[in-house]
């Protein structure tokens, strides 16, 4: 059950670059990413049983993370019909500097798609420390390519930024690795297994120092990944030039699976006793994180960088919620859902008004509303959303969080934390509300939005364009008034595993 | 509701007698000035021509203007019910009649400015902008001189709040001021009814406020905003007049004259003949004195107010 | 053993000395695939008693990837980029000498700070580790030229990788092929991304790579 | 319960029907009103039945979201707010459908129509919400369907401004609301009221923060200054019913939201009640004088609101001093009156901007100094909006009247106890001004607005509203005139709301209540003979008019021939007086070209009064924080070395840190 998970987007990944006729490969994805979705529900309806000797295991926090990253990549690969559609591969100019460009292959891209999907379905279900690693870097090296999809010159640039930043982080990641094997090692042959269970049962013994120099290891090193700041530096490039399918799994999986691989660290210090440790540096990280977006939101100039700097605020929170503990756990794990999706539709809507107006800036673009009228209420919503006002789902997970955080007696982190959301919403809103009100201008000279005829049209949109990020915004909205009971079961116990509630 | 009959009698007396004020006090004014002046009953003179008179209306004006007169006289002439005549209660008398008496004035206020307003000319405008200036402090000292002159023989503090001792009305207050009130906080009465005084000249367009003489002046205030009014409506605008004179006049009389006798008829006339006398003073100040400044006004009014704090902080420390 | 150990040691540190202050990209490029080989030997000997099996293995393989396969690639980019071979740094070399000197200070005190629950033949690995790992650092910072920034994140992952194999002896295999799999691809990638830079902008300096910034 | 439910339930379908029906204008702006009327209807049914029964009905259901459940309660206090809230929309949607019919075509009224029911639908949650997630819903959902209500003409660079300004004042007064209920629920699982209520608080301290976190975030909403920076943005720029809504009913939300946040805290303290009499006094009369300094008759009206809230405050304070120093008398006639002027005020001011919308639709003109001579040109329209300028003048014997009177008499008899006297003062100093000020500035807006003659040509061809706008002003300007006269009636009807205010029982209440009972049935009794002296009057004056020749004139010019309409007195000149008297307070920038020499050729004065507290406190402090974030902007300059090294760096830090 659990390789199936992982094999079946490999094999159809190498399988991609066999295929010749395009209109097979969309299906193949649409087919594969729908299989995977189901088998994934499976899992939800009964655990599958642990594979390669307990090396792989399903257990909360990855059964949480499996689902999100795989009704995402659903949704997405919907989006991403439409879009490769849309797309003309011939030859094509460059909206911003003006010179010639070209895609990638498709199957090229098609493949690396799957074989991205396959590594963050090994992040979530591997145990072993070691495995995590290498899950991890895979997703890393899958993504480059996806990332320079467009070969100009700005998406070569964020593709280097991208593999550099991330590579010597998840280096450094390793290097923790290693200092957790030692951690690990009891006496001259007693070596406890790097399994998270392993670990866990025989915490007691680990070398405290060694377990603590490990843990900062490897909270830069994912938190690299993870896009905490200072590390975040790669992951506004990357989001910006990247297709907006791309930017959509990057930030709402991607981040996800770096969040994992430093909770399952921090499982194993909570079990060490050493939880506070972790605690402490994750707060500091979140609301540093947290000022730097709302530094660069502020004043943002392109508007698919100020989403990647939304999620730079939202890891931040994701972080905090962990270093608070008690209640915050729980908001948390909430809070990566409710993200995930949210930021998902976004820069699928982000993608849109970008196909009308071939145009980043958000000082260029006015009108949006009267423009794209079914992208425009998601754009806004969804921006509502995403500053957490209800009845979005964010809204819950922010006030859980506040919550735990007052009930711990963290004034100065509480107040911080408002502070920062205020600043942040305000800059949104102001990029946001120029953006989508006002008469339209900075359009392009050939008509606003010229879907393909192929197919059909939602409020002179393409569905294929439109339906996706729709589906994505009534997730969150139902997330916003009811949270399913067997999702409440699995956040508490993921939540539990890492000593929070 | 309680409604002593006796009382009633003040509202005929008041109707009867308010335009002799302007009488009295063109009178004294001629007396200082030497002249021989005009007759006492001039006042009502005018009002039966003018009754007589037909009307001229400027175009621009539309009902606003015609309300205007008349919902003046119908508000004074409910004031009236409220004002005591010294110790003998007013028809009605409720506790906070003093706030409805004073917001009576300020309907009175109201109509005769946006009366002048609907004319559309520049000096009606100017009068209207002025009176509404000066109301605004007049308003708050006039309420609060009658506040401290509320606080005068009041239980104070502790058992205050049994229901009767709730504050008291117009008659109420007015029946404490007795002589042994003078005798004890003659002092808070003394600013009191001073506070008054000033708002009486304002609110009647006196020397040293305004001039009620010179007509089509750009110094005027009151007489300037019913240039237009002609005919009955004049009359009643200056029967009007007449008659808030008479009410300031009867509060200030009540203050100044602590003759409590429970005897209604020595009661009534001591204080009609204080009024008198008090026409008589406003005469002779307006002989004596010549007009501030528009800038002096504000001025004059604050010290009112200031006036009334005062006599407040001293009622309350007593 | 103890002797060889320590020759093998200052060996290493020396070829990071020599990477910061050498000048010439071959010239680098040789001494990190020298720090490879060095490297494959290192858990040889390191290890106690007679070598296992793996062991020997991995140090084959090592040797194979980082000591070859590696160089090669980088020379051939090097090759095809018509690139100056000089690397002008940020950082003058004498200036990257001393600092590497000082980290050697640092790293030695941070393996004062962090005592082994199992006592190895030298004191020396946890520091020369670190220090490896430091000057690859050093080396991505203070280098312009794209290339160096991949040697060295190379020698970082030596750095670790010497770590590694001394000390977490008992890592599964899978996981030390996956991670010897993983740098390859990595470095793979690296090498492809560079080809495209050298397409795009024909020079491989990282310079023009800053339109991207707030 | 049923009913309410079932009324915001008609409210959302109507609203989304409209949305629907988006594209066809006429079924939008016919389905949005209706069902906005229906709803309104529906749930002031069970209002009306509370306030008079005074048993409160509640309606519990569990809800999956952390802390949350689906727990609605119609108590006196809810169902007494319920009365502006569902009444004035109902009212003005009435309106509302002539109102937009002009748009139609050129927007989507589909939209409005939906957001408008959903404010509705909103508020009334708001009111009846029992629990602080769905209260804290309901709260945002309002604050964001008014603010794209606000932006309804969106095109309008200064109305997206005033949208802006709203929406970040609203969202930051709602961060202070979150502290606020968690510390209410402090460690509470659930978050209802009841709990807190329950929920003893631990020392007088927290009460005391709590209560001035109730002040900033409800304050922000019910435009106490000085977090009132949004109001005067905002009403103007939304479309007149919009505005009416918003300003008679959505900022009393925040009155209700203090009010009933005392009713958990227990026994006050007199502090709090000085702080609202402060608030209300600096309120009423900086609002009313700002409102003298302006142009623009809907930005007047709105800074009226400000010191109506301010009245409103000073009653508040009352109350609570009363409550603080166990002086039951004040405490319950403090709140009656407060509370009954939020009614009062919501009626009036409603009329009043409908009127002002009203003359917006015809002239398309909100500057004063442009208008005039509108009375003969639109009788209706003139004649209600007199009534409602008399009445929030609070002069008899309108309903204005009424409430400021209890206040005054609250006042008044607290004066003399120690800790009260000085607030009694100030209250009625305060009170005296602001109906001095208020007179100045309505008969200014009324007199320049629609008496004299027209300034300019926009303003002839102006004819009467229709009568679906009539229908809607003059229900307001009855139920003013009714009130007023049935202060005692309305009186008594506060009993039981007052009572789950203070808390104190059936009895006293009643008795304490009663005490204003014989002055306000006196001045019913005066009002009438007023009225009927004025009919007297009316009848006197036509008899001796009747047969004699009324002459038509000129208005007397003193000798200058022929007067013209420019030469009227302006609003800026009749102000001027008293702007110039407080003008410390003001601000006022004027730029003038004075006439000069002997036949001067032109001359202009152009005065503009910012607010104070946007130009010397909240400017000042965006700009602060501001600056400091964009000088960050250096960590992000494109050198991959660089981004390298911070992840060096804060690994070697975090390191040493540990290792030391």
């Amino acid at each position: 059950m659990i390789l199936t998970l992982i094999l079946l987007p490999v094999v159809a990944a190498i399988a991609m670059l066999g295929i010749r006729p395009a209109a097979v490969r969309r299906c193949l994805l649409i087919v594969v990413a729908a299989a995977h979705a189901i088998l994934t529900a499976c899992a939800w309806v009964n655990l599958p049983a642990p594979a390669l000797d307990g090396w792989l295991l399903l257990d909360a926090p990855g059964l949480l993370f499996l689902g999100i990253t795989s009704a995402l990549f659903l949704v997405v690969s919907l989006y991403a019909l439409g879009y490769l559609s849309r797309e003309d591969w011939g030859k094509r100019q460059d909206f911003e500097e003006g010179f010639l460009f070209t895609n990638s292959r498709e199957s090229v891209f098609l493949c690396c798609l799957l074989l991205f999907l396959g590594m963050m379905t090994l992040v979530t279900v591997s145990q072993h420390f070691g495995l995590i690693w290498v899950a991890v870097e895979a997703t890393t090296l899958t993504s480059a390519p996806l990332i320079y999809f467009h070969r100009h010159r700005r998406s070569l640039e964020a593709t280097w930024k991208y593999i550099m930043i991330c590579s010597v982080g998840i280096a450094l990641a390793l290097l923790g690795n290693f200092f957790l094997a030692v951690a690990s090692t009891l006496s001259e042959n007693n070596h406890v297994p790097m399994l998270v269970s392993n670990l866990i049962q025989s915490a007691p013994q680990l070398h405290i120092l060694w377990l603590k120099a490990a843990f900062l290891f490897l909270l830069v090193g994912y938190g690299t990944k993870l896009g905490l700041a200072p590390m975040h530096t790669w992951l506004p490039d990357a989001h910006s030039e990247s297709p907006s399918v791309i930017s959509a799994l990057l930030s709402g999986a991607l981040l996800n699976c770096a969040f994992l691989a430093i909770l399952r660290v921090q499982q194993v210090c909570v079990a060490a006793g050493q939880g506070a440790f972790g605690q402490d540096l994750m707060v500091g990280f979140g609301l540093f994180s947290m000022l730097i977006a709302a530094a660069f939101i502020l004043r943002q100039a392109d508007f698919k960088r100020m989403l990647a700097y939304s999620s730079v605020e939202h890891v931040g929170i994701l972080s905090l919620g962990v270093g608070i503990g008690a209640g915050a756990g729980y908001g948390a794990m909430l809070h990566a859902v409710n993200h995930s999706f949210t930021k998902g539709m976004l820069f699928l809507v982000a993608g849109n008004i970008l196909a009308a107006y071939h145009n980043k800036s958000t000082r260029d673009i006015k009108g949006v509303l009267t423009v794209l009228p079914i992208s425009g209420i998601l754009w806004v919503a969804g921006f509502l959303a995403i500053i957490g006002s209800p009845p979005f789902g964010i809204f819950l997970s922010e006030l859980t969080i506040l919550k735990a955080a007052l009930d711990q007696g963290q004034f100065v982190v509480a107040i911080c934390y408002l502070l920062l959301l205020s600043i942040i919403f305000i800059g949104m809103a102001t990029i946001v509300f120029q953006m989508s009100q006002g008469r339209p201008a900075g359009l392009p000279a050939e008509a606003a939005t010229n879907p393909d005829s192929s197919s059909f049209l939602i409020g002179g949109e393409s569905a294929l364009a439109v339906i996706p990020p729709m589906i994505l915004c009534a997730v969150i909205l139902i997330l916003g008034v009811y949270i399913p009971l067997p999702l409440q079961h699995v956040l508490k116990q993921a939540a539990v595993t890492i000593g929070a509630y | 509701m309680t409604m002593n009959m006796t009382s009633l009698l003040h509202i005929p007396t008041a109707f009867i007698l308010a335009p002799l004020l302007l009488g009295i006090i063109n009178r004294t004014k001629a007396f200082f000035a030497g002249r021989k002046g005009q007759p006492l009953l001039q006042a009502y003179y005018d009002i039966a021509k003018l009754l007589q008179k037909s009307a001229v209306y400027s175009r621009t004006t539309s009902w606003v203007f015609r309300a205007g007169p008349v919902a003046s006289l119908a508000a004074v002439t409910t004031a009236l019910l409220v004002v005591p005549v010294g110790g003998s209660a007013a028809p009605f008398h409720f506790s906070g009649d003093l706030i409805f008496l004073a917001y009576l004035l300020g309907v009175v206020r109201f109509f005769t400015v946006i009366a002048a307003l609907d004319t559309g000319s520049p000096f009606e405008g100017m009068g209207a902008s002025r009176e509404v200036q000066f109301s605004v402090l007049a308003e708050p000292a006039l309420l609060l001189s009658l506040a401290a002159m509320s606080l005068i023989g009041k239980i104070p503090a502790a058992d205050s709040m049994l229901f009767q001792g709730f504050f008291a009305s117009l008659s109420e207050i007015y029946a404490r001021l007795t002589l042994a009130a003078w005798s004890h906080s003659g002092t808070v009465l003394l600013l009191a009814a001073s506070a008054i005084m000033i708002v009486l000249l304002t609110e009647n367009s006196r020397i040293p406020v305004d001039d009620p003489n010179t007509h089509l002046e750009l110094t005027m205030i009151h007489e300037v905003m019913v240039l237009d009014h002609s005919g009955p409506d004049f009359a009643m605008i200056l029967y009007a007049a007449a008659l808030k004179l008479w009410i300031f006049c009867a509060l200030l009389a009540g203050v100044l004259m602590p003759v409590r006798s429970g005897n209604f008829l020595l009661d009534t006339t001591t204080i009609i003949a204080g009024i008198f006398m008090i026409a008589i003073g406003i005469g002779v100040i307006e002989s004596i004195m010549a007009r501030l400044r528009l800038l002096r006004i504000p001025q004059l009014l604050s010290g009112a107010g200031v006036f009334a704090l005062l006599a407040i902080v001293l009622v309350l420390k007593k | 053993m103890e002797l060889w150990i320590d020759i093998l040691i200052v060996l290493l540190i020396l070829t990071n000395l020599k990477l910061m202050g050498s000048s010439r990209l071959s010239a680098c490029i040789r001494v990190v695939a020298l720090q490879g080989i060095l490297l494959g030997i290192l858990p040889l000997i390191a290890g106690h008693g007679q070598i296992p099996f793996r062991v020997m293995l991995l140090s084959a393989i090592t040797i194979a990837v980082k000591g070859m396969v590696f160089p090669w690639l980088l020379l051939r980019a090097l090759r095809t980029s018509n690139a100056r071979r000089e690397m002008e740094p940020f950082i003058g070399y004498s200036t990257s000498m001393l600092l590497s000197v000082g980290l050697i200070g640092l790293a030695i005190w941070m393996g004062g700070r962090l005592p082994l629950p199992v006592p190895l033949k030298s004191p020396l690995v946890v520091p020369l580790a670190l220090f490896t790992i430091m000057t690859g650092l050093l080396a991505i910072i203070s280098r312009r030229k794209a290339i160096t920034q991949v040697l060295g994140y190379l020698v970082m992952e030596n750095g670790i990788y010497a770590f590694g194999l001394t000390l977490a002896q008992k890592e599964p295999m899978l996981i030390e092929l996956g991670t010897l799999l993983d740098v390859f691809m990595a470095v793979f990638v690296m090498g492809i991304t560079i080809f495209h830079i050298n397409r795009e902008f024909d020079h491989i300096d990282t310079d023009l790579l800053t339109t991207l910034r707030d | 319960m049923f009913l309410i439910l079932t009324a915001m339930i008609v409210l959302c379908a109507s609203g989304v029907v409209s949305l629907w029906y988006g594209k066809t204008p006429g079924h939008a702006n016919a389905i949005g009103p209706a069902g906005t009327v229906l709803g309104c209807l529906i749930g002031l049914i069970p209002a009306v039945e509370v306030l008079w029964t005074g048993q409160a009905e509640a309606f519990r259901m569990a809800w999956q979201v952390p802390f949350g459940s689906f727990h609605i309660q119609l108590d006196a206090l809810s169902a007494f707010f319920l009365l502006p809230v569902l009444g004035l929309p109902a009212i003005a949607a009435i309106y509302g459908k002539a109102y937009l019919a002009a748009y139609s075509g050129k927007k989507n009224l589909g939209v409005s129509w939906f957001f408008y029911t959903i404010l509705t639908a909103s508020m009334m949650l708001v009111v009846v919400a029992r629990n602080a997630v769905l209260f804290l819903m309901a709260w945002e959902i309002m604050s964001v369907s008014s603010f794209f209500l606000v932006c309804f003409e969106d095109e309008k660079e200064s109305v997206r401004k005033a949208g802006w300004t709203y929406l970040v004042a609203t969202h930051i007064g709602t961060a202070f609301l979150l502290v606020m209920f968690v510390l209410l629920a402090h460690h509470g699982p659930s978050m209802d009221f009841d709990h807190f209520s329950a929920a003893g608080m631990n020392g007088v301290s927290i009460s005391g923060l709590i209560f001035l976190l109730a002040i900033i975030g409800f304050g922000t909403k019910a435009g106490f200054m000085p977090f009132h920076v949004w109001l005067p943005e905002a009403h103007p720029a939304a479309p007149s019913h919009v505005s009416a809504v918003m300003s008679g009913v959505m900022i009393k939300t925040g009155i209700y939201g203090i009010v009933r946040i005392l009713t958990f805290l227990g026994h006050p303290d007199p502090w709090w009640g000085w702080v609202l009499t402060g608030i209300g006094v600096v309120s009423g009369i900086l609002g009313v004088l700002f409102a003298l300094a302006q142009h623009d008759l809907k930005r007047l009206l709105a800074y009226h609101s400000v010191e109506n809230i301010g009245i409103i405050a000073l009653g508040l304070g009352m109350g609570v001093l009363g409550m603080a120093l166990n002086q039951p008398l004040l405490a319950v006639l403090g709140f009656a009156g407060g509370l009954l002027h939020v009614l009062n005020h919501a009626i009036f001011k409603g009329l009043l901007f409908l009127g002002a919308g009203a003359v917006l639709h015809e002239t398309g003109e909100r500057d004063i100094e442009k208008l005039g001579g509108l009375m003969r040109r639109m009788p209706w329209t003139g004649a209600l909006f007199l009534l409602g300028a008399v009445a929030i003048c609070g002069l008899p014997p309108l309903n204005g009247f009424v409430s400021e009177f209890i206040i005054y008499v609250a006042a008044f008899s607290g004066m003399g106890l120690s800790g009260i006297s000085l607030s009694s003062i100030a209250i009625i100093t305060a009170l005296a001004m602001i109906g001095g000020l208020a007179a100045a500035c309505f008969t200014k807006a009324f007199g320049v607005v629609f008496l004299g003659e027209p300034r300019t040509s926009a303003v002839m061809q102006a004819h009467e509203v229709s009568p679906a706008m009539r229908f809607s002003m003059v229900i307001l300007g009855i139920s003013c005139i009714l009130i007023g006269f049935s202060g005692p009636a309305v009186i008594s009807v506060m009993k039981s709301v007052v009572e789950t205010v203070t808390g104190y029982q059936g009895y006293d209440i009643a008795a304490h209540l009663a005490v204003s009972l014989p002055p306000l049935k006196h001045i019913s009794a005066a009002a009438g003979i007023l009225l009927a002296i004025l009919g007297v009057l009316i009848w006197l004056r036509q008899r001796l008019l009747s047969h004699r020749n009324v002459a038509q004139g000129g208005t007397w010019d003193c000798g200058y021939t022929r007067p013209n309409a420019r030469m009227q007195y302006t609003a800026s000149s009749f102000a001027q007086p008293l702007t110039g008297m407080f003008g410390f307070f003001l601000q006022t920038r004027q730029e003038a070209a004075l006439p000069e020499g002997f036949f001067p050729s032109q001359s202009r004065l152009h005065t503009n009064t910012e607010d104070i507290f946007t130009r010397n406190l909240y400017r000042p402090i965006f700009r602060c924080i501001e600056r400091f974030l964009l000088w960050l902007h250096w960590m992000q300059q494109g050198q991959v070395q660089i981004y390298i090294l911070y992840v060096a760096v804060t690994l070697l830090l975090l390191l040493i840190w540990n290792l030391r």
